[in-house]
């Protein structure tokens, strides 16, 4: 049960939390333009990174609201959570997360 | 009969409470303080179990949780048996029984020891290379001997009465072992205010020491009262929970630690209503592992005879229990530390021979141990011991510094044989938390590194064994620990001092003269893996320890491989030529000793195994005797059956009252969602497939709403309420999927709308009264609403009050009759269906169920999502293409609704079937295929969706998805059922008044 | 290849067994071969078998990163069933299931596949139906799968609790030629088989890089231990599979996610056949050697740490002492996790991919054990005639494009 | 024709040492920007703060901070009328939703020095003073249902929820209640 740093309630427990796959996907302004494959690759392509990725939650059990967080997926340590709209704070991606 | 080995004084034990017990039957006695493991010793009892494989007796080899040997089932009463348990942590409690496993037809006379005569032919892995001819016998012959020879103790057969708990627990220091480190750091961390946890798996605090002959001695200056102090101390300080009978067994993620409490199982009459164990779930700051370290065992021919047991637990069984194990006992070590073994069995009267492998033994114990007249024999090894179901004698052989034999080997008789292999640091915690090991060659250990958690190592878990120089290690670790949660740390307490070597020995086997590999020189116990299967595993390319461990199934046992880790890796290493650090360890996995399922089940159980959810309006159907489905976690009423009615007949009977008269049906379950803001209609353009800009204040439409992929994700009702407010009704499965996804787009995709979202699904209870009489029957209750056709028309929605309680009143009709859906304040829910039942008695009202209600939107061809669709189904598929609204540039799924698949003519299409019989109702999922004499694979072109029997149109309808269906109408196609093809004919989905007259009355 | 048979372990008892030889080389790399698979899995060993036996390709080499059968062939339910919905899927589950039936004696190696039955619960009206659509599919596709009625159900598996618990079971759909297997032994069996047919079999070798030559085809890797050429290469690396095709610029809609299972202290033989339960989240059976095996659903997050929370273990034995209430004082012995690489429409991907002569099996997610010789097969045929098999041939990247989904799950998880 | 708008039946709620019913009372759901909720909660005559995880009370009326832009507005049942009336009027023109959500959750109060112990047995909430103080609530789980968690005093918490959860949730601590009081 991960422990995750909600960005308006602070950390609470992975209970409270969804998991809302990768972050930065944003859906594309004008789908009419959009190839068969562009929008195949909004629904479906994942980067699935091992290592530090972005990935979005939702405080569902909490304030409810979406936010993203940088998680190494091979320690599952979280080196930052931000709000919805904020780029990512930056992080070297090969800065091992330490607790 | 008395107990023959117990010593006349000293142990932990209450000697005035004498405690009855039964092993096997056999009434016995021990004292209060007592393990079932000392108790049996007390009584002379060596043999205890069989092992695994080739049933050969076993006897006690340790006095821990790393028991590899005492397994036994522990019986209360018939619902209350519980396998596999240590002997060594069962407490003993009057009137105890204990029954030995895995043996037939006794413990003494087993007729599974054939398995030891077979043993050359049945080495590790043989059953990989046999069983395989003829084919079918694996099934019919080698498979159940096999099963019914493997497992240990009996699977309990009654459900289990007992209850379990769980609790979540936080805290700035959890202390993992009250040893000396353990002790020391709990006393630290509290002494600078912070909150701590203590935990131990014994019934007692002192870990290691309570096996000294006088705990605290070796502690250091005034060690015995700093002893009685700390432990006082901290069962006095508000701020520290100390859990002993408490095993730490994971260790999760974010330092989120498991433990398991054993409440009850040392008690004789446990109260029922108490748990018998509860599962906490710890978050710690910081955490401080003391998890001590177990003795390694000696690997020689015949190590596994009852009676060779671990020298410190024979000191333990004396100084804790007082319990003299043998009279004439052979120490064979390779370690200093065993010597204090030999010397305690000395004072309590017993012969000891010593037999040290080393070239010399000249430690300070070993020259105590001479000075006290023991003989020490030095660079000698083991070659082989006698006596079948007890130790009688061990024959020793003097080697040359090559290995060779000097002079002959000599044969000592004894009755008590104690190894000592040194000591291997309990890492298995700190290796859960991702913590690396490194391997120390001066302790022959593997020693914790760095580790990703925030969690710190002190005492003998980390290779510093002395008790007094553990305490100090401890109180650093916990000053370091209390100081990173913002506790001020009084005392000044330095770096945690660097580990230095102590001359430990080497694991692995003891040398044999001549160097062949001895027969039955066990390595792991319970599951019978000898030195020679670990060669034969090497030898046939199981190089990799992971390898070897799977092939031999070393360490794969209930302990787990805590006494035969090391060994196995050390003989491997040696096998492969490598060093010990460069073959590895095995993964360390949760749990560290077995947890019981029920407690992680905790209160998740029966009634509360999930919530059951009922409507206001519950009460009064279940008064009725309706049966009830579930649907998600709700109960909802599936019919009203009177006086004895089938399923069958109560729909026919609801559905007729409903087509002529009128019905009630409970619909409080739909989802709900007030969508109010002033950009609400762009919103649900942007997400729906329909168009809502023209849908005006008071009316209402029929939503459709898909996802990003183009199919079918939820439906339902939509009413403007407001210009800015919108009723959006969901089904109940979606209520809260359609919720998520809605405040997704909100919060990420679509942030600059004036827009939010609130639940009402529970606000609003929802009768629906449907039938052509519907409306007579409210004209009595309403008041503020108009009901006739022009001011509220069908899909139409106003506010009122009925019987004086506010109400929002739909015109919807999902049975295609003249249709209300009466909204109210959910604690009226109840009044009001009363009130309507009362008023409708004349017109005869009736309730009915989901079931009925299937039937009759089935008769008007409307689909349900979840059954008529199955998340492939696209609007066009299910005939409902008229519902998207045509300009619209985008909306949710529009732009995945133009893929090529999209338009395929081959895409399954909702249409309506009817069995040439009109009385045979197909079964819902039954496949389609267009020619009756198509034999499997026959690729189907289709299944039945919805099937029902229609009271109404006096014969059977189905929904079906076929492909290319609308273009088949008329068409003949066939359901293959296991006793022949049935013809069917393919319709328009809507079978009861097309044009749907009946919902203007 | 010794042979292995009854008479072969008294033989060799005689002198001590130690007449056995190793069941695979440890080979070096060679500079070149014809084909080599990325991932020593059973899948990967199993291609390499079947590239060998069945299509003539002899420079073979598995590249494994660790050990021989170390990922998710060595951390699985064991559960092999062929009852899937769609017809694309129950032809190719009952691909395997058929080279199930005689892999012991093909590969000569007792792989311990036991045709014990699994019995798929229905515990809601709409479960009834989702299960009675899969008995009637399969039948439709020649896969065996029956309705049983709680009784029935009983009768087979005498312990299941079916009335007054919080969902009462309302049926079940049972497929007997369903059953289980000794994991470790598929892994081993095909690389013993596929050594003996001169396939290389290299452990310890990470694959750190894909080559491709000026025309953009693959020819080779770059990895721990040189660079091994080849023009054809098979990627069969289950949850790193988007780690090793990112190596050549293929990007695949997969997530890999902690998939943990776990086993009871072994117990004297009490269950008959394998039970899963979808509604409540929950599968198991009791190995040869007596362990209950258990499963468990996967972790809310992706990760590569091959655990889980503790929540998620607690959640599948809620629901196991719900339908086994005599099993609450069973003690879990030892908890463990793999990584599953999820497909969106839980569907998996055995095919050519845009770079020419690289192939790829992937897309498993909690499904992969029961496929093994099948998918092995498959991904051999595709690789031998760069052309996918007819089983295989809807299974494609590029059906997420066109819309073309093969939805396993979605079918299940709606509940109206 | 009855007048039914006395006639409430709330849920069944199991009886257990620590836990009590509340009466039901006005809950509004309120939803919009800070300025919108400043506003409202000066109509209410409650002190407005933007802290998350805070609620305000004053003279049987409270304002529960639930998320950045989500306040439950609590009051008694028969204000609702002139509650209702008061915000309306208050954020006439203004960018907001206001529900009426009085129906849809019932309250529990949880009291007495293990308050905080008893709800450990479903929420993973660390509930000591230091780290839960007095006034602080949340939305939060307690064991598989989702509660408003608001601690009103030392050793006094109350519990928000909805209607359908609210015998699980009384049955699962009168449960866990019985090892405590033992």
């Amino acid at each position: 049960m991960l422990l995750i740093n909600c960005p308006y309630c602070g950390e609470r427990p992975e209970l409270e939390f969804v998991h809302g796959g990768q972050a930065h996907i944003a859906r594309p302004g004008n789908p009419a333009e959009c190839s068969d494959q562009q929008w195949a690759d909004y629904l479906y392509r994942r980067d699935n990174i091992k290592g530090v990725h972005a990935e979005r939650w939702r405080h569902t059990h909490g304030c409810g609201r979406f936010f993203n967080a940088l998680r190494d997926t091979t320690s599952d340590l979280f080196l930052a959570t931000y709000k919805v709209g904020e780029r990512p704070p930056a992080q070297s991606q090969q800065k091992r997360a330490t607790a | 009969m008395s107990q023959g080995l117990r010593t006349s004084s000293g142990g932990r034990i209450n000697r005035a409470r004498a405690v009855r017990f039964t092993f096997d039957g056999r009434e016995l006695s021990g004292f209060e303080g007592d393990t079932l493991a000392s108790a049996l010793l007390a009584n002379g009892v060596h043999l205890v179990g069989r092992s695994f494989k080739y049933h050969r007796p076993r006897g006690l080899l340790t006095a821990g949780a790393e028991e590899p040997n005492a397994l036994v089932a522990i019986r209360r009463d018939a619902a209350r048996v519980t396998p596999n348990l240590r002997a060594t942590e069962v407490e003993l409690y009057e009137g105890l029984e204990a029954h030995s496993q895995n043996r037939w037809p006794s413990l003494k006379f087993d007729a599974g020891a054939i398995n030891s005569l077979l043993s050359p032919f049945i080495p590790a892995g043989f059953y990989y290379k046999t069983f395989m001819w003829p084919r079918r016998a694996w099934h019919r012959l080698y498979e159940p001997r096999i099963r019914a020879a493997a497992g240990l103790g009996l699977a309990p057969e009654h459900p289990d009465p007992d209850s379990y708990s769980n609790r979540f627990a936080h805290c700035d220091v959890l202390v993992v072992g009250a040893g000396p480190a353990g002790l020391a750091a709990a006393q630290t961390a509290a002494a600078s205010g912070a909150r701590v946890i203590l935990c131990d798996e014994q019934p007692e605090l002192g870990g290691s020491l309570l096996g000294e002959a006088d705990p605290g001695a070796s502690l250091g200056e005034n060690g015995r009262d700093w002893l009685t102090g700390t432990i006082r101390a901290l069962l006095a300080n508000p701020r520290v929970t100390v859990l002993t009978r408490t095993t730490a067994f994971g260790y999760f993620p974010h330092n989120l630690i498991g433990l398991e409490q054993r409440l009850s199982e040392h008690l004789a009459q446990p109260d029922p209503r108490q748990p018998r164990e509860r599962q906490w779930q710890v978050r710690a700051r910081q955490v401080v592992l003391a998890t001590g370290a177990i003795e390694r065992p000696l690997v020689f021919p015949g190590n596994d005879r009852p009676g060779v047991m671990l020298a410190g637990a024979v000191r333990t069984y004396l100084n804790r229990y007082g319990v003299l194990a043998g009279r004439r006992a052979v120490l064979v070590t390779t370690h200093d530390e065993a010597y204090r073994s030999a010397l305690d069995l000395r004072r309590a009267g017993a012969a000891v021979t010593i037999v040290d492998a080393r070239e010399s033994a000249s430690g300070e114990l070993a020259e105590v141990a001479r000075t006290a007249g023991l003989t020490v024999h030095t660079g000698t090894t083991v070659i082989g011991t006698h006596g079948r179901l007890r130790v009688k004698s061990v024959r020793i052989q003097r080697l040359d510094a090559q290995g060779r034999a000097q002079g002959a080997p000599e044969r000592i008789d004894c009755d008590l044989v104690l190894m000592s292999g040194g000591y291997t640091p309990s890492v298995h915690l700190f290796s859960q938390s991702r913590g690396k090991v490194a391997w120390s060659e001066a302790l022959q250990a593997f020693l914790p590194g760095e580790s990703p958690e925030k969690v710190r190592c002190a005492g003998a878990c980390r290779g510093v064994f002395s008790a007094a120089a553990a305490r100090r290690d401890g109180e650093s670790a916990a000053a370091l620990a209390a100081r990173d949660c913002g506790h001020a740390v009084n005392i000044a307490i330095g770096e945690p001092q660097p580990v230095q070597g102590a001359g430990a020995a080497a694991p692995g086997d003891l040398p044999q003269p001549g160097g062949n590999p001895p027969a039955k020189a066990f390595v792991d116990w319970q599951n019978d893996v000898t030195s020679r299967d670990l060669l034969l595993a090497a030898r046939e390319g199981f190089r990799s320890i992971e390898h070897v461990k799977r092939y031999t199934t070393t360490g794969m046992a209930t302990d787990q491989g805590k006494t035969s880790n090391l060994n196995a890796l050390a003989i491997v290493a040696r096998q492969l030529g490598k060093s010990i650090p460069e073959v590895g360890l095995t993964t360390f996995r949760m749990p560290y000793t077995p947890v019981t399922f029920g407690s992680f089940a905790g209160y998740t159980r029966g009634e509360l195994f999930d919530p059951i959810r009922t409507t206001p309006i519950h009460d009064w159907a279940a008064r009725q005797g309706a049966v009830f489905e579930d649907v998600g976690l709700w109960k909802r009423a599936r019919y009203f059956p009177r006086n004895g009615e089938s399923m069958h007949a109560a729909v026919a009977r609801e559905c007729e009252a409903v087509r002529r008269g009128c019905g009630l049906f409970d619909a409080s379950t739909l989802g709900k969602i007030e969508v109010v803001g002033k950009d609400a209609v762009t919103f649900m353009n942007r997400l729906y497939v329909n168009g809502w800009t023209n849908l005006a204040v008071g009316r209402c439409r029929y939503g459709i709403l898909l996802r990003d992929d183009g199919f079918i994700y939820d439906d339902g009702v939509v009413a403007r309420i407001a210009e800015d407010r919108f009723h959006v009704t969901t089904t109940t499965g979606g209520a809260a999927r359609v919720l998520a996804m809605m405040e997704d787009f909100l919060q990420t995709e679509w942030p600059d709308l004036s827009v939010w979202l609130t639940s009402t699904s529970e606000q609003w209870s929802v009768i629906a009264l449907q039938g052509p009489r519907a409306r007579q029957v409210l004209e009595g209750l309403v008041e503020g609403v108009d009901l006739s056709s022009t001011a509220l028309p069908h899909m139409g929605v106003a506010p009122g009050k009925i019987c004086g309680v506010p109400m929002r009143l739909f015109r919807v009709s999902f049975t295609g009759e003249l249709g209300f859906e009466i909204n109210v304040p959910a604690d009226y829910g109840l009044a009001v269906w009363e009130a309507i039942h009362a008023a409708g008695e004349p017109h005869g009202i009736t309730p009915y169920g989901t079931e009925s209600m299937h039937v009759l939107r089935a008769e008007k061809g409307f689909i349900i999502v979840g059954q008529d669709t199955d998340g492939t189904v696209t609007p066009d598929d299910a005939g409902l293409a008229w519902a998207i609204g045509k300009q619209k540039p985008d909306f949710v799924g529009k732009r995945a609704l133009e893929r090529p698949a999209m338009h395929s003519p081959e895409r399954k299409q909702l249409v309506g079937l009817l069995t040439a019989q009109p009385h045979v109702v197909l079964m819902e999922g039954a496949q389609i295929v267009a020619d009756a004499r198509a034999i499997p694979p026959s690729r189907p072109i289709g299944h039945v969706t919805s099937s029902y029997y229609s009271a109404t149109l006096g014969r059977s309808i189905a929904l079906a998805l076929v492909r290319a269906g609308r273009s088949r109408m008329g068409q003949t196609l066939y359901v293959p059922m296991p006793d022949g093809a049935l013809a069917v004919q393919v319709t328009s989905p809507v079978f009861y008044d097309p044009k749907g007259s009946r919902l203007d009355a | 290849m010794q042979r292995f048979s009854g008479l072969s372990l008294i033989r060799r008892g005689l002198t001590g067994q130690r007449g056995w030889q190793p069941q695979w080389r440890q080979a070096e790399p060679k500079a070149a071969y014809d084909a080599i698979i990325v991932g020593g899995g059973g899948h990967g060993l199993g291609a390499a078998f079947y590239l060998a036996k069945e299509h003539g390709l002899t420079r073979v080499a598995v590249v494994e990163k660790g050990w021989i059968g170390g990922g998710n062939t060595g951390r699985n339910t064991t559960i092999i069933r062929s009852n899937y919905l769609f017809d694309e899927s129950a032809a190719l589950y009952d691909h395997s299931v058929q080279l199930w039936e005689t892999l012991s004696q093909v590969l000569n190696y007792n792989v311990m596949f036991s045709q014990r039955g699994v019995m798929m619960l229905a515990h809601t009206v709409h479960d009834v139906q989702v299960s009675q659509r899969h008995v009637h599919a399969n039948r439709a596709n020649g896969v065996d799968n029956e309705w049983l009625t709680p009784e029935e159900a009983r009768a087979i598996c005498p312990l299941l609790q079916t009335d007054d618990i919080r969902y009462p079971v309302l049926g079940a759909a049972f497929q007997r030629r369903g059953g289980t297997a000794r994991h470790d032994a598929v892994a081993w069996g095909f690389a013993r088989a596929a050594d003996a047919l001169g396939v290389d079999i290299i452990e310890n070798c990470e694959v750190l890089g894909i080559r491709r030559d000026s025309h953009g085809a693959a020819c080779g890797i770059e990895t721990t231990r040189g660079f091994i050429g080849a023009p054809k290469i098979g990627v069969s690396a289950a949850g790193h599979s988007s780690v090793i095709m990112k190596m050549a610029g293929v990007e695949l809609p997969i997530e890999s996610y902690p998939l943990q299972a776990l086993v009871s202290e072994p117990v004297k033989p009490i269950f008959p056949c394998v039970v899963m339960s979808n509604t409540i989240h929950a599968y198991i059976s009791q190995s040869d050697k007596g362990e209950m095996v258990i499963g468990a659903g996967t972790d809310a997050y992706t990760s590569y740490t091959q655990r889980g929370g503790l929540h998620i273990s607690r959640h599948a034995l809620e629901a196991i002492c719900e339908l086994f209430p005599m099993f609450r004082r069973l003690r879990m012995l030892r908890n463990w996790g793999g990584i599953v690489d999820v497909t969106p429409d839980r569907s998996p991907i055995i095919a050519k991919t845009p770079v020419p002569g690289l192939y790829v099996n992937c897309g498993w997610g909690t499904g992969g054990f029961k496929a093994t010789p099948g998918a092995a097969h498959l991904l051999a045929w595709t690789i031998a005639h760069d052309a996918p098999h007819p089983i295989n041939a809807p299974f494609t990247i590029e059906r997420f494009r066109d819309g073309n989904l093969i939805d396993e799950a979605a079918a299940a998880a709606v509940a109206h | 024709m009855r007048d039914l708008s006395a006639a409430r039946q709330g849920p069944y709620i199991a009886a257990s040492p620590l836990v009590r019913p509340l009466p039901p009372a006005t809950r509004l759901l309120l939803r919009g920007d800070p300025d919108v909720m400043a506003t409202a909660l000066g109509a209410l005559g409650l002190q407005f703060a933007e802290t998350a995880c805070r609620a305000v009370s004053a003279s049987g009326r409270a304002a529960l901070w639930l998320g950045p832009d989500e306040r439950l507005l609590l009051g008694p049942q028969a204000e609702f009328p002139a509650l209702s009336e008061l915000l309306r009027t208050a954020l006439a023109g203004r960018a907001h939703s206001l529900v009426d959500v009085s129906h849809r959750q019932c309250a529990l109060e949880v009291s007495g020095p293990q308050a905080g112990l008893l709800l450990n047995c479903g929420c993973p909430l660390d509930l000591d003073p230091a780290a839960f103080p007095v006034d602080m609530c949340t939305r939060t789980v307690l064991a598989k249902a989702e509660v408003v968690l608001w601690r009103t005093a030392e050793r006094s918490f109350h519990l928000e929820v909805w209607r359908s959860f609210v015998p699980y949730v009384s049955k699962v601590l009168s449960l866990a209640a019985r090892e405590l009081t033992a």
